[in-house]
């Protein structure tokens, strides 16, 4: 019964906030595959496997939209590191 | 986004009610802030890298990128006051 | 404690027809943000400053955004202005 | 989206939870029509104005508009019907 | 007062998953109006009835879409037909 | 999506509010795995059907389809691993 309480609006918030920021990371995760698959992977999918050359630009992919998330999380001031 | 773009002719509401919908407000514009956020590193992303030789952004990207954000910002604060013009064009007109 | 009384029902669609009202608009001003921005913005970004070009482009696409939602608006019969 | 294309098998259900399902699925029906209209006006916007000399719609452009709209509600009907036609095919082979 | 009583998470979770299935069936849905669109209509517009070609195009590619994703749906290991 | 993605600093919670917590987890799981699967059979299928002068997916189409979405699962789950490691150094980082 605790949960229908006073402080039952506060809660909701809480759980809200952490919603969202899961839906962000989710998101963020999701953009940043479908863009490095864009930018690295050849699209005749002659192959099922990626190659070295795929692979190598994936990591490198990675780290730069890592790096971009950082630099515009900056710029918005939210100072939060990737996230 | 901007909160007088929510407006709108909202029904009498109670006190415990009101709190509600400005939460829910609240919530919808922090939601709204974060997808702003991917999809301004997306955007410039994708404009602004284009080789991956290396590991760390280059010099050249990441001034590419800055200008990206500071360019769409700037692009998204004007549309927000057009669009609010022609919103309440468009509530006077009724 | 009158929050789950009998026409809690109600009230649940009273907000959440508001909810979705307002998503509706966050869609639109995006989508439109975007839009625009793919019209009228050089993308080699050269400058972190609009000129004056691209604010007068900006100014029009959004006039004319704001037109074509109420066109199509009137086909779907809905007669919202542009809402 | 057709109510029909909701179906499926659900378990049986009380009065008050069939009302509420039944709510569900009609509020996700009224956003999911929001959408559809962002994204008409989206795609007709894109395919059919282009220059941004004035700031006003030319005929040009509306009757474009107007025809892009027709087209995509009448292709989006067609999908609907075959996609109804597949989906009772599939709950008949179960 | 049904709703409130000792099994409401259980309950919870039915009508969320069915909430789900549903965001499912009609994002499916949207996708593949758009994608066949975009694969079967001419974009200038000139008329605003679909031509024979077009209908013909548009019927094939709902049923090619629907085998796409029955086949994506095995590689997934759900087994689910086309749902 | 790995549940290891959603990690973080979270406050102590009730044994109640940890249920739930993990419901809501396992529930933003499902709605993105649903996504996925939609996403993925609209890139496979828009990169690998081209022609529409049959009914049925011609044996080339379905193997370009399944190679898609290999490729695309392998991918995921190679940013996937990358992604978590440049979580761990920023938490460390903190």
């Amino acid at each position: 019964a605790s949960n229908d309480t006073a402080s039952s609006l506060e809660k909701e918030q809480i759980f809200s906030m952490a919603e969202k920021e899961m839906e962000y990371r989710v998101e963020l995760f999701n953009k940043l595959t479908h863009t490095c698959f864009n930018k690295c992977v050849e699209k005749k999918y002659k192959e099922s496997e990626l190659n070295m050359g795929e692979n190598s630009c994936i990591d490198r992919c990675v780290s730069k939209y890592w790096h971009v998330t950082n630099l515009v999380g900056q710029l918005l001031g939210s100072g939060r590191p990737g996230m | 986004m901007d909160k007088s773009m929510l407006g709108g002719d909202m029904p009498q509401l109670s006190e415990e009610d009101n709190v509600r919908m400005s939460t829910m407000i609240d919530q919808l514009q922090i939601r709204d802030s974060l997808r702003m956020y991917n999809s301004l590193v997306e955007r410039c992303f994708t404009d602004c890298v284009d080789t991956f030789k290396h590991k760390s952004l280059q010099k050249q990207e990441e001034s590419c990128v800055r200008r990206c954000a500071e360019k769409f910002l700037k692009h998204s604060m004007r549309v927000g006051m057009r669009f609010a013009e022609l919103n309440q064009g468009a509530a006077t007109q009724d």
